[in-house]
């Protein structure tokens, strides 16, 4: 088995063991070589001792895609290590800690012991070091074995360690312990091995999670209210961490809030506050926050106060699967609250569109005065992307809507705070404190009038409610596009995904163009959707919706928002928790595509990964 | 108060205050509460301090939850803007709008059910926070607005209209506050003015939490005889505990106090408050005392009105959080968005 | 302008003044002689003062619908007194109190002055009398008036102060003092009068939040926990009044528990582990307490504990209209909470029907573990409705589902929580005390394998998520069917609807009938769908679907979940807060089938009441 | 504790109790804490005091919220049912659950963000209805499972591990236990095995609520010099105020208690509570003594360990709702479904 720069090694360890320090600092150099890479960090709902893997593939840069199938098994955890010596592929490799005896029921694979644990326990006297350096070395071993360039291996555990200079040369031992290990006990390099490659320079490697907190440190967001819960506490954690950077004023006070509240209703009901009384706010939660926001989302929709929810999706329903990747809170999010309602949903495909889109969202929101929701997930959220660098544009002026001042109420017509004076449904408002005898009004989740007084008049609050279907409909033109992606003018074969899946279906559709099947695609962005989407699959007579849920939660929403006759739209559904494969999207298109092709079979396909 | 329109002529001897304005400038809509309701005299306390306070009424946010309580906003101020949030979540709502502009006055309006029910959680984690703002408890011990269901404050030994038996404590809202770390902590009553009316301007100077816990009698649903939040069980039991004066900054402060009986606290505006306890037991400066009193008098059956407990320390939640000086909903976007530049440097750090 | 039981008084009146007992009586009595009454309580949302109306169709024992239109109105409230002139039907009666001159811009109409102020004030000292008995004085000048039979008026007034002898004997003074004036001063009857009617004996009046509590009392259930909120507060009251008295045992203790909680979350919680427990439980609540309850209801279906939640809608979105009636809660309680979940959803149609599937609902919770919805709203909820008996047969047995009890946990095979043992994707459960070391497992929202251990297996969490689906599968088969009334076998156009307008769409196809159209009606009475409706929508070409909604909530379900196509559903779309009126109904669904029949034009069709 | 799976083989020397069962038999499933966890050491409490009290397993419900504390149940009472539910909000479905069998014993495993910042209000008003349980915090000052950030119950004083100040104060769930009314209230520490299976059992004993507040070292987040819930602080700070005796039924008391320093309490099982004061200043059915001498300890840096209060009212929220003495899930439905006869009666009251 050959495989140059393009191969997977996974790592098995326990967590709460150091491992996700070193197994990074292995993606990140690899990284620096110019490679592409894809990390994925598997990890448990627990704090230590249990299964956690890291998984990397290394490739060509264009892809960001899983790949599934493991080529280099570093199996440092004695609990799965059954299960884990089974994934390697055949003629693969496996790396274990040789300290004690292991036994090795297939013969198809390669088998390197190193005995780190021995190693360790005589080259360090604490056993925290014993235990952390474990990691190094195995790491060490593998910039041998994979001829890594040990230059860029140092420089990154010196930045790693910047401002902790004590820490990098032990660090810099144990890798050299690992890798003179390999030198001396293996033929190195392996067949799989990576050589520098040309990979733009700009590239850069960060979380969703991180993205969209700065997209929410560039957007202006001022007041951020959050509680605590799995995968979305990065955002939070990470935008305080830049704010209180970045927006110090001239003695150290800082220029931003930020409130761990006591819970999720506690959280948006305090953004909802800012955002009413003008700064820009938001919040960042996941499934059961969700659930719990709903009766505030609904007021915000109705009373019309606009700010930024944050939702990084992870397994549902309930606590569910609490660090595993899903997209199964569309439905809720699209309708969240009883009675009437839907909110601006945006979908961001990548870490750096989650800082766009994030950006955008507050534009959007306070445009269209309504809270928009920005639909990442755990796998976007939380694992390390490579992509472009992150752009500001300096003329860019952020959109706060239409917001009367002083002197706007003084000089203008006669304010109403939910009159549609322009035509596009989108009232206009006034802040706390504006101007002291005019604009006042008041803000309420009960019927109202135009000018925000209560009314039990069915008539005047059904007109309101047909304002806001028309707001919905502006919200349409100004939400960012679908983004089409075509192999072929004459295709009759098309398919629907969106956010992190993203990765996984272009690479796909490369897989299925080179079987022959070429079928154009479209991630969309938004909702609603853009007359691009009913477009798209009027043009279209068999259109695969890929999502990660059980219910085919976005093919429903296309059916009934985008008017797609529900026969052309084909479920290819995952939800075992895990990110997608391009292989397994490519194999469920191809099969369905192959097999019988009558609408009524294919409407049923709804299967999921293996 | 439901059936007039009110006159619109003004009497052009009604008195302006110090803004030109006439205590009908502070007024809001006509109420649609029930006539007698205890919430409309609070309407008419709070008018009445803000008049005499000179308060410019654009300045002050009023905010609410869900009840006959909290729909009072409407019924005063109509130069303030108004947030008739949801039940039981105004303390949050409260929160999110003081982080915005630390500038504007929070006046929270909340009854017993949104307040003791509901938002129980909401209402001690904003007095923890040191939320700056006044939050009144408008306090009939029953569920107006639902049609007299018993609430968390009515006493285990009130009936309701139907001679119902109530099967559990109250929960006394002034005790919490003083233990969730309010502080500034009173209680009046709607059917005592003279005794509200100070009360409401001295938490309007107080930084900080400033609860106010106001008996106010629900006459549709709780003010009959087995009633212990009725006009007539009230009137009978209250012991006021002080009677306060207020010295505006400016104003230098003459008599001298009598010893022991007088307490005089500089509030954080500058100005003084002069407190006259009635009962010398207790130490409004003292959250020992004033716990043990409330406990105390309360097992007597008695209502204890006036200002319980203050705290000068002088940390909001702006404080705690070191929040610039200026309003964030005033800062410009040059001053939040880090530009470019600063993004290179981050892609820097990430490659 | 004659009309012989066939007619709508309407009471214009000032709420807390105690004219909703005098109108009741009004209504009850002409119930008794026979008729068909159709009474409305058109609230506002306040204690006293605001105007508040009751409007009562008189007519044939079939009808239950609303009518429209006004024939007598009684103008007590001198705030809306324009606004109720105006909506007499010409020919129609002003009855006013003229003990103040009033101005009568119309001259179509016939004006009966009742110095009904004065009258009271001369008779009564005591100001609360002189306000409550204008009511009862008003009422009593209509038995003359209406020619209504006047022992039939005292039998009323004596069975309504049944217990309180004091106060029959000056009401029916008063009645008296209403109808000698009116003997006296007007021609008595009217044109529009009554005559004994023939209706049913059997038939009672009731309102559907008493039903309900009563099928919650008939169902076994003893325990209910809920929080106050209009419209559902008295489906809890009347279980509590109810179940007080007839669940004593021979201590006068009460075998029932009913909790006034803090709020609904708390509510729900109650009720989750009551019947975790065993106990059968359930909760009421209205709109902002369903977006409230998410979290639990997502608990509830993935955890699969069993229990009822009565949904009374009111108008939304947020806080909206409270005393108004609105069925569009539907998409929310179909989907609440984060992540793939579905609920089943019940949809009675009259009080006897709330009062027979509430008591289903228990058995359905209970078969097949998990929480049922029985979506009631305000109108049927709080309107007092003419209906046949409630029936129960004592040979029911309460289907109380798969319980293991000792001596199965004992005999049987090993015990599997989650388990699909006999092919329905139903499991067993066992309660916890039930045996010393058979049968304990652990209830959680997280993601769990078949004996309801703890996994993070993502494979074996889809396969529960996939046997989930099949329960839902199971639920279709075992919920009530949708109710068809055919009026043509060969008709191609047809009707969808549920709730509370079913006593209007039944009598607007009667009406369209009469027009020539022929529509085939079809109303559901559950979610998910059985096979009846898709069959039904096979067989047609244009479908109206009529709904009490912005959004055309049902309509969007029919197309996901019953596959029906999106062009054949046509929407009929409310939302202004009011009970449905034939004509109404009637109207729309004339103008969409006269108008142009493109598709195109049709499903645009998105109305409300006038 | 996680790596070892636990060894099949059964000591046959382990010494059993009544039911003829070992301390084995009251575990559960290997815990998935980090080695070292407090909480890890209250599952071993519960598990002694329940081996010691001869309790037959599946006659207890174990209940709890979510979080690493809430996950505990799983690693003890294997016969026992469990429910785990959503995050704050154990209170409520304990309450159901107690109303729905009244024979069961409900114990209640939660955490301080559990408890004291989303599951606040439930457990107030939990606490308020009097519901018969054993409820425990495992307090350890900060959110284990999402990974160490500051809980309600953090001290103003205590820093992160990265050195983060606290900006609030924390809430005393002790104090507002024995406000609430809560009729028994301990507090323990998971370091102090010996004083805290008494504790336990005394809670076992009790009829109504019962709080014990476990203060209870993360290891993982906050157990580092400058917490005030690290294993060295609490230990250094520990001020246990007395000692617990059960003696059960049917044993006599025969030593006479030392005049002043000992309480004798009756359970309502009838058993007998001896509590060896170590501080004569307080004295535990005293509620006022025990709130003073909380809020001074704790001004003074002192932990207080022991029972704090106790109250013999013997009314739970049974006795209150005066529910039928059968469990209403045994209840049999032709006593609970009144049948056609009397459904016949309700239709003639309706014409
Ligand atoms: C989530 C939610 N639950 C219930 C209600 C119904 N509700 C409206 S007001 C109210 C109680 C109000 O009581 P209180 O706060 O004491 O105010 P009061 O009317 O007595 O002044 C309730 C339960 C609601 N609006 N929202
Ligand atoms: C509604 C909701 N919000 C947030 C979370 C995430 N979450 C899980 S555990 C936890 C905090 C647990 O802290 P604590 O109760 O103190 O338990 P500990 O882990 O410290 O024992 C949080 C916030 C959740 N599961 N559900
Ligand atoms: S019901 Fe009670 S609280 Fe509400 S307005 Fe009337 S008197 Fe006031
Ligand atoms: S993180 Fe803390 S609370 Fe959680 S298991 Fe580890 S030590 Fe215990
Ligand atoms: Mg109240
Ligand atoms: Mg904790």
């Amino acid at each position: 088995m050959k495989r140059l720069n393009d191969f997977v090694v996974k790592f098995a360890n326990v967590n709460g063991s150091g491992s996700a320090s070193a197994n990074l600092l292995f993606a990140k150099s690899l990284f620096r070589m110019g490679l592409g890479v894809v990390p994925k960090n598997i990890f448990p709902s627990n704090i230590q001792g249990l299964p956690t893997w890291y998984e990397v593939r290394v490739t060509q840069a264009a892809r960001r895609a899983r790949r599934g199938g493991v080529d280099v098994m570093v199996a440092m955890n004695p609990q799965t290590y059954a299960q884990d010596l089974a994934e390697i592929v055949e003629g693969g490799y496996l790396i274990y800690d040789s300290s004690l005896p292991r036994p090795f029921p297939r013969d198809d694979i390669n088998v390197l012991g190193i005995p780190i644990a021995r190693m360790c326990a005589d080259a360090y006297l604490n056993p925290r070091e014993r235990q952390l350096f474990k990691n190094v070395v195995y790491v060490g071993a593998l910039t041998a074995l994979l001829d890594m360039d040990f230059k860029v291996v140092r420089q990154a555990v010196r930045d790693r360690f910047k401002g902790k200079a004590k820490l990098v040369d032990p660090n810099i031992e144990a890798l050299k312990m690992g890798r003179d290990y390999a030198l001396k006990n293996f033929k190195c390099p392996l067949p799989v091995r990576v050589k520098p490659g040309k990979a733009p320079k700009d590239r850069i490697m960060i979380t969703g999670n991180e993205a969209t907190a700065l997209g929410c440190v560039y957007a202006g967001a001022t007041v951020a209210a959050w509680y605590p819960i799995t995968p979305s506490t990065s955002v939070a954690e990470a935008f305080e961490r830049h704010a209180k950077k970045m927006r110090l004023d001239g003695d150290g006070a800082r220029r931003v809030a930020v409130v761990q509240a006591e819970d999720e209703l506690a959280a948006i009901g305090m953004v909802i506050g800012a955002a009413w009384n003008g700064a820009r706010a938001f919040t960042a939660t996941s499934g059961p926050g969700i659930s719990l926001m709903g009766e505030f989302l609904g007021l915000a929709y109705f009373a019309e106060v606009p700010f930024v929810l944050i939702n990084v999706q992870r397994g549902g329903p309930s606590t569910g699967m609490p660090t595993r990747t899903q997209q199964s809170d569309i439905t809720t999010c699209a309708y969240a609250s009883h009675g009437d309602t839907k909110h601006v949903l945006l979908f961001p495909g990548d870490p750096k569109e989650c800082f766009e889109l994030t950006a955008d969202a507050f534009d959007l929101a306070e445009r269209l005065q309504t809270p928009v929701i920005v639909m990442s997930d755990l796998d976007l959220g939380m694992n390390e992307w490579v992509c472009g660098p992150l752009e500001w544009d300096d003329a860019r002026v952020h959109d706060r809507g239409k917001v009367l001042d002083a002197e706007a109420l003084e000089t203008g017509p006669e304010f109403q705070r939910y009159g549609d004076v322009d035509g596009d449904a989108i009232p206009y408002r006034t802040l706390p404190g504006t101007h002291p005898s005019k604009g006042a009004f008041f803000t309420r989740g009960s019927s109202h009038d135009t000018y925000a007084a209560y009314t039990e008049d069915g008539q005047v609050n059904a007109e309101n409610l047909d304002r806001l279907t028309r707001k919905f409909a502006t919200a349409e033109k100004l939400v960012p596009k679908a983004v089409i992606r075509r192999s072929s003018q004459t295709g009759k074969l098309g398919v629907i995904n969106f956010g992190s899946t993203q990765a996984a279906v272009r690479e796909a559709c490369d897989l299925l163009a080179r079987d022959g099947y070429k079928l154009n695609a479209m991630r969309l962005r938004a909702f609603p959707f853009g007359r691009e989407v009913a477009k798209f699959a009027a043009g279209h007579d068999r259109i695969f919706v890929v999502e990660q849920n059980r219910d085919g939660q976005m093919r429903a929403l296309l059916i009934t928002e985008a008017g797609i006759p529900a026969e052309k739209l084909v479920s290819v559904l995952n939800y075992d928790g895990m990110p997608l494969t391009p292989d397994w999207v490519r194999g469920k298109i191809a099969a369905s595509i192959e097999s019988d092709k009558s609408v009524a079979a294919a409407m049923q396909l709804s299967v999921r990964a293996m | 108060m439901t059936f007039m329109k009110k006159p619109n002529v003004r009497h052009p001897g009604l008195r302006k205050n110090e803004l030109g304005l006439t205590r009908r400038d502070y007024e809001g809509l006509l109420s649609t509460l029930c006539a007698g309701c205890g919430h409309d005299s609070i309407s008419a306390a709070i008018i009445e301090a803000c008049f005499e306070m000179d308060l410019p009424a654009h300045r002050l946010a009023k905010l609410s939850g869900i009840g006959c309580s909290s729909k009072t906003p409407t019924y005063f101020l109509n130069q303030s803007h108004g947030f008739n949030s949801v039940h039981g979540r105004m303390p949050s709502i409260a929160t999110g709008a003081n982080l915005a502009n630390r500038d504007l006055i929070y006046l929270g309006v909340s009854g017993d059910g949104d307040t003791a029910s509901i938002g129980l959680g909401q209402f001690c984690h904003a007095m923890r926070r040191r939320v700056n703002m006044i939050y009144i408890v408008e306090n009939n011990g029953t569920y107006g607005l639902t049609k007299g269901q018993f609430s968390a404050t009515s006493d285990r030994v009130s009936k309701s209209k139907k001679g119902e038996a109530n099967l559990f404590e109250a929960i006394d809202l002034c005790t919490l506050a003083i233990h969730l770390g309010a502080g500034f902590v009173a209680r009046g009553f709607s059917g005592d003015k003279e005794g509200l009316v100070p009360l409401i301007k001295a938490a309007f100077h107080y930084k900080g939490f400033a609860f106010l816990d106001i008996v106010s009698p629900c006459v549709t649903f709780n003010d009959h005889a087995a009633s212990t939040k009725s006009y007539d069980y009230v009137r009978a039991h209250n012991e006021a505990m002080d009677r306060l004066d207020l010295v505006p900054e400016r104003e230098e402060i003459i008599a001298q106090a009598e010893e022991g009986k007088t307490v005089t606290v500089r509030m954080h505006d500058g100005s003084l408050m002069r407190l006259h306890k009635l009962d010398d037991t207790y130490d409004p400066r003292d959250s020992e005392s004033a716990l043990t009193t409330l406990r105390k008098r309360y097992s007597k059956g008695q209502v204890v009105t006036g200002l319980l407990y203050i705290d000068d320390e002088d940390a909001d939640l702006h404080t705690l959080l070191n929040t610039t000086a200026q309003p964030l909903n005033a800062v410009p976007m040059s001053d939040l968005c880090p530009g470019n530049a600063q993004l290179a440097k981050i892609n820097k750090s990430l490659r």
